[in-house]
């Protein structure tokens, strides 16, 4: 922290460069968060499709 | 009828959204194709705003052109194409609806990019509006007008540049209105006239467009 | 030249006087076919003597240099709509999109027609056809026999009452031919009529008329 | 001794092997990203000094650096591993190259939008036609054209070979991005980080920095073995281990 | 599985434990195949049953999941020019230019196999094939069953000593049919040997071997 | 193998000059697309000079580009190819073929007409001969990449886009470095760094690009 007299909100403004600043840092956010996100959904994804399948399977497994 | 040309319309749009990968390639091209000219040319901003325009809507134009053949083309050579001809249904009708399938799939996206495209080539801010407007009165036509075209060489094979040889001449009065608007837009002036050029160009296209690709259409499926 | 004589009442098809040239080779003239409801016809010949030239013109895909093609009693390019309402063209091509499932293709190609059918219906059309299961298989991953068979299916939903079938045991094993066979008997006891050619004897258990295009003037063998 | 390796790589690549071995690894991997990337960002936003010419700006530099290196790091590993995959036919190595490709683009994307964001204060325009930002942008097309590749061929194999293929070929790009820089006279930095002799950079900001990157390839690998064992299990859907572990989930 | 015991001295071709994968389907397994010179082999099986699969890994298009293809004791992809030397395959697929004329396009054919043949021969092949007098039509100005006699002809020609072929009778009337035959007995008595398949019973005076694909498992009728 | 190379260059040509329209398509297109800009943009003599350079290299590519589906895609859909693969000759020799026939008929009239172009544009006549040269040497690279890329799509329907997307990123440096080149020439300096860099990526590209291709259509064969 630099010095004694920090503030957020002078931390918030970035020196007037706020807008460019916090638009980078939320957009890396947003990107580590799809990155996090996509692959668990796609992971529910190919598990129940999977699960479908053996289910399928098993089904006409029987009927047959 | 309408049900016609929804069914024809949704199918397109799935064949579409199957292979997502070609959904996204009109827009790639027509990115790539605009970002080869600072490369080719100049980085230079001062030249970059004077080309601009003209750069964006010959694109715009070469995109359309090359995703033109996905309007026919396959539907020929796997036969669909004559059972749409052997519809009960008006032909004219599920000729429109491939072609606004067309547009929506080519025409719409690129409307869509042209803005941020329009500000990497240093468009001024006023006159993204206007090319935003002339793509999305001009597009529509460029599809239609491609689609006579289209329907005129799908028996030929390899036709890819025929095509082009057979409706760039017709796509040309587009190009120089809509390129134009952009500029004069760019100049702060009114743009009036030239997007009412446009207007009147789509309608008639609209109109007639259909009627001469359905005649086409029966002409070359007579293999 | 046919004349079945069973009914003026249920004349389906008729052709006066078609000739069909092609490249300068006179393939076919004066042909003239009369087709009743029930009834089935084989358009037979060597290789090259017309036979794909003729289907397309019968079903309007393509123009005769004389004579024309009555629907009904009515020249084809007249009562358009109402012909293909009630007839249905399989050729040598494909029209199955390697993208769209069995089902999917089905579908659209039903929608073409103007046509729908109920889920049940079409997987039951499937079942007759040997796809059951592979409804919702892209189609390219189908082989070339399964790829017909789709049409097979399609053919037997449109329910209409002529068939115009170009080389339809292509690709199709024992059991497919067997099927079309049945499917054809089927088809004719509800008084549809079909019109097809093939190279590979069909046999169906009732009489069939039959045309043999260009004696030896086809592949010159 | 070379047949012994052989077998331990073969081994060690099968897919079921691979699989338990990475979901014990990311654990790992997932925690030293979060501290590592807690820790960058307080020192770059709190501790690291304003720069006397830029002022706050250049702070984008914790997030725009890290993740250019990283666009041009995944697409390295990601050509190299399908090398592998495409010569001594090791499926894992495909599958490590298709699970770097979005990751790739990710970071990709991101180093475009934080540097041009930065553009905007620093050269007056967010984007400028230079060397090494169009280099950039082509590495974003790379990575579009390796997966559309990859997804428009429908064989598997086919798709990782064909796409392998593509990823070597676009190697060329990297030291084009690396050294256009040099080559042509551009607006953007040229190296004060990399630098091997001495960095021309505050020790307070370089720290920072440092941190940030090594967050970022750390994130990198959890990330990629996530999606790397998706991708096994995906492959390997018929195979009697994928169905007893998955009927257990 | 087929073990001719007629000679080890002229093995042909030869697969080992062949196993082919398609979309999560297993269309064959642990397939192992022996030719032998003068040998005829049918591969048979319903649609989809991996026919046409088969034989593109047999002669190389196509890789295995699992075993080998061996061609006189060796294996393919390492003898791949001397295979390719002795082997003609002929797919589903045409091969054929629709602007070449039907000359033009057996001398491509056999320039791609480093081949060619004096005029007089290859008019000899087209007269036996039935194509007399159409070696400088276009071909795309030919019937189905005329471009598959192309095929015929530029078979004849190449001499190779294995010949692969997929659906050979395809669009053929029926004195290509016994065109085919005796052209399969003729290769057949000057020792050559053959792979195909076909869904329309061939006739041929001779024992031949045969392989049935996927019973059951294929076309799920 | 040489006559193996020898007869297919002679059956690739034979069959571009049996359908003649065809042969002229990428010259065609290559003028057309140089002479929209002229429209879009602007006829000013001051501007196209500046322009002159890139646009006439980013239509050489394009139309390049356009041609390339003629290279291995019909050979692929009638089964030609798989007759090709089947060959005793080593399959490079085979691709070398190819795109030597290619570049006969697609980069060698760009070059050829490139002069007149160039003229039209402005051109000053001491840039002319850079022009020539930088196409001559930058249009064999082109085909050569080209032929990877489509060897790579060719079992993909409509990779028509997809493969601009896989290629133009490879083209761009051979782009910057030829437009550079003729832009140089027009300042009367030496070019002689762009034109030795150009021989030297194609010299590069004619020793591994047809070892990617055949590798690649060994690849997609696969079916
Ligand atoms: C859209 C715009 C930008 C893009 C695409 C971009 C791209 C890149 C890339 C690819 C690198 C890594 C280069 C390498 O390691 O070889 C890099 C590094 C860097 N960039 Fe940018 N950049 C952009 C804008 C900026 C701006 C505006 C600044 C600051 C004024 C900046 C400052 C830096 C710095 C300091 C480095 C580290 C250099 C080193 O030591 O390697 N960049 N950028
Ligand atoms: N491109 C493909 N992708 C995925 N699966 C495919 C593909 N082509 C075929 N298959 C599947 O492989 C199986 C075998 O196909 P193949 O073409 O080898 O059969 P076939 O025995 O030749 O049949 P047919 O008698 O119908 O020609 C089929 O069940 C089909 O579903
Ligand atoms: N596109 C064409 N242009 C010119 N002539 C053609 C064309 N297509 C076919 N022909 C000619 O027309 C004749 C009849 O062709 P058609 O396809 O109707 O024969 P077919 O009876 O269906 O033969 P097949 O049994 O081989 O399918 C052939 O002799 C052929 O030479
Ligand atoms: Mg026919
Ligand atoms: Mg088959």
């Amino acid at each position: 922290m630099n010095g004694s007299e920090f503030s957020w909100s002078e931390f918030f403004n970035m020196g007037g460069y706020a807008v460019f600043v916090w638009t980078s840092y939320g957009l890396a956010l947003v990107m580590v968060v799809a990155n996090i996100v996509s692959p668990i959904i796609e992971r529910k994804r190919v598990i129940s499709r999977i699960k479908r399948a053996i289910r399928r399977e098993t089904n006409t497994g029987k009927a047959g | 009828m309408l049900k016609a040309f929804y069914h024809l319309l949704a199918r397109d749009l799935r064949l579409a959204f199957r292979s997502r990968h070609e959904l996204a390639n009109p827009l790639i091209f027509f990115v790539l194709v605009v970002s080869l000219f600072p490369l080719a040319v100049t980085p230079s901003a001062d030249l970059l705003m004077v080309m601009a325009p003209g750069v964006i809507w010959v694109s715009a134009l070469l995109s359309v052109l090359l995703s033109l053949d996905r309007l026919f083309k396959q539907d020929y050579e796997d036969g669909s194409l004559d059972q749409l001809m052997l519809s009960p249904n008006p032909l004219v009708i599920l000729v429109l609806a491939k072609v606004f399938a067309h547009w929506l799939l080519t025409g719409l996206p690129l409307v869509l990019i042209a803005p941020l495209l329009g500000m990497f080539m240093y468009v001024p801010d006023e006159a993204i509006s206007t090319l935003i407007f002339s793509l999305l009165l001009g597009t529509p036509v460029l599809s239609l007008v491609g689609a006579i075209g289209v329907s005129l060489t799908v028996a030929v094979n390899r036709g890819g540049v025929l095509l082009s040889l057979i409706i760039l001449p017709l796509y040309i009065p587009i190009l120089i209105f809509g390129a134009n608007a952009v500029d004069v837009a760019s100049d702060g002036m009114s743009v009036r006239g030239q997007l009412l050029f446009l207007a009147a160009v789509l309608a008639l296209a609209i109109s007639l467009a259909p009627l001469a690709t359905a005649v086409a259409l029966r002409i070359t499926a007579s293999r | 030249m046919i004349d079945t004589e069973s009914g003026k009442t249920a004349l389906m098809l008729e052709t006066r006087q078609l000739e069909c040239v092609r490249d300068d080779r006179l393939l076919f003239t004066d042909l003239s076919i009369k087709l009743a409801a029930g009834e089935i016809l084989q358009i037979e010949g060597a290789n090259g003597s017309g036979k794909t030239s003729l289907l397309r013109i019968l079903c309007g895909l393509r123009r005769a240099e004389e004579g024309d093609v009555y629907w009904q009693g009515e020249k084809v390019s007249q009562v358009r709509e109402d012909f293909y309402a009630s007839m249905v063209y399989i050729g040598h091509l494909p029209c199955i999109k390697g993208d769209l499932t069995t089902l999917e293709n089905i579908q659209s190609l039903l929608d073409t027609r103007s046509q729908s059918a109920p889920i049940e219906e079409i997987d039951e059309a499937l079942a007759k056809v040997g796809l059951a299961g592979f409804d919702d298989v892209p189609s390219k991953a189908l082989s070339s026999g399964q790829r017909r068979r789709i049409l097979l299916a399609f053919l037997f939903l449109t329910k209409a009452k002529l068939w115009i079938m170009d080389e339809p045991l292509t690709a199709l094993d024992v059991q497919g031919v067997e099927l079309v066979e049945s499917m054809l008997m089927e088809h004719r006891e509800t008084g549809g009529s079909a019109v097809f050619t093939t190279h590979h004897g069909m046999q169906l258990p009732c009489e069939m008329s039959s045309v043999t295009l260009g004696k030896g003037q086809g592949s010159k063998c | 001794m070379f047949k012994r390796i052989w077998g331990w790589i073969q081994r060690f690549s099968s897919p079921k092997h691979f699989y338990s071995i990475s979901g014990k690894m990311i654990p790992w991997f997932a925690i030293s990203a979060i501290f590592l990337g807690v820790y960058g960002l307080y020192m770059g936003l709190f501790v690291a000094p304003t720069d006397y010419q830029q002022g706050e700006s250049y702070r984008i530099i914790f997030i725009h650096v890290p993740a250019a290196w990283m666009s041009m790091f995944i697409y390295v590993v990601m050509a190299v591993s399908a090398g592998i995959g495409l010569i001594w036919q090791i499926k894992l190595a495909d599958m490590i190259a298709a699970a770097s490709a979005p990751i790739g683009a990710w970071f990709t994307f991101i180093a475009l939008v934080t540097g041009s964001l930065w553009g905007k204060p620093m050269w007056g325009a967010y984007w400028v036609w230079d060397a090494r930002l169009t280099s950039e942008l082509i590495l974003l097309f790379l990575y579009f054209g390796y997966m559309a590749l990859q997804s428009s061929i429908e064989d598997q194999r086919t798709a990782d070979k064909a796409s392998g293929l593509l990823a070597i070929v676009g190697v060329v790009n990297i030291p084009i991005i690396h050294y256009s820089v040099q080559w042509w006279n551009t607006l953007h930095q040229g190296a004060t980080v990399s630098k091997l002799d001495k960095p021309s950079m505050h020790v307070d900001m370089l720290i920072p920095l440092l941190v940030m990157a090594i967050a970022a390839k750390l994130f990198y690998a959890a990330i990629v073995l996530v999606r790397a064992r998706n991708q096994v299990l995906y492959r390997e859907r018929n195979r009697q281990w994928v169905r007893e572990l998955v009927e257990k989930l």
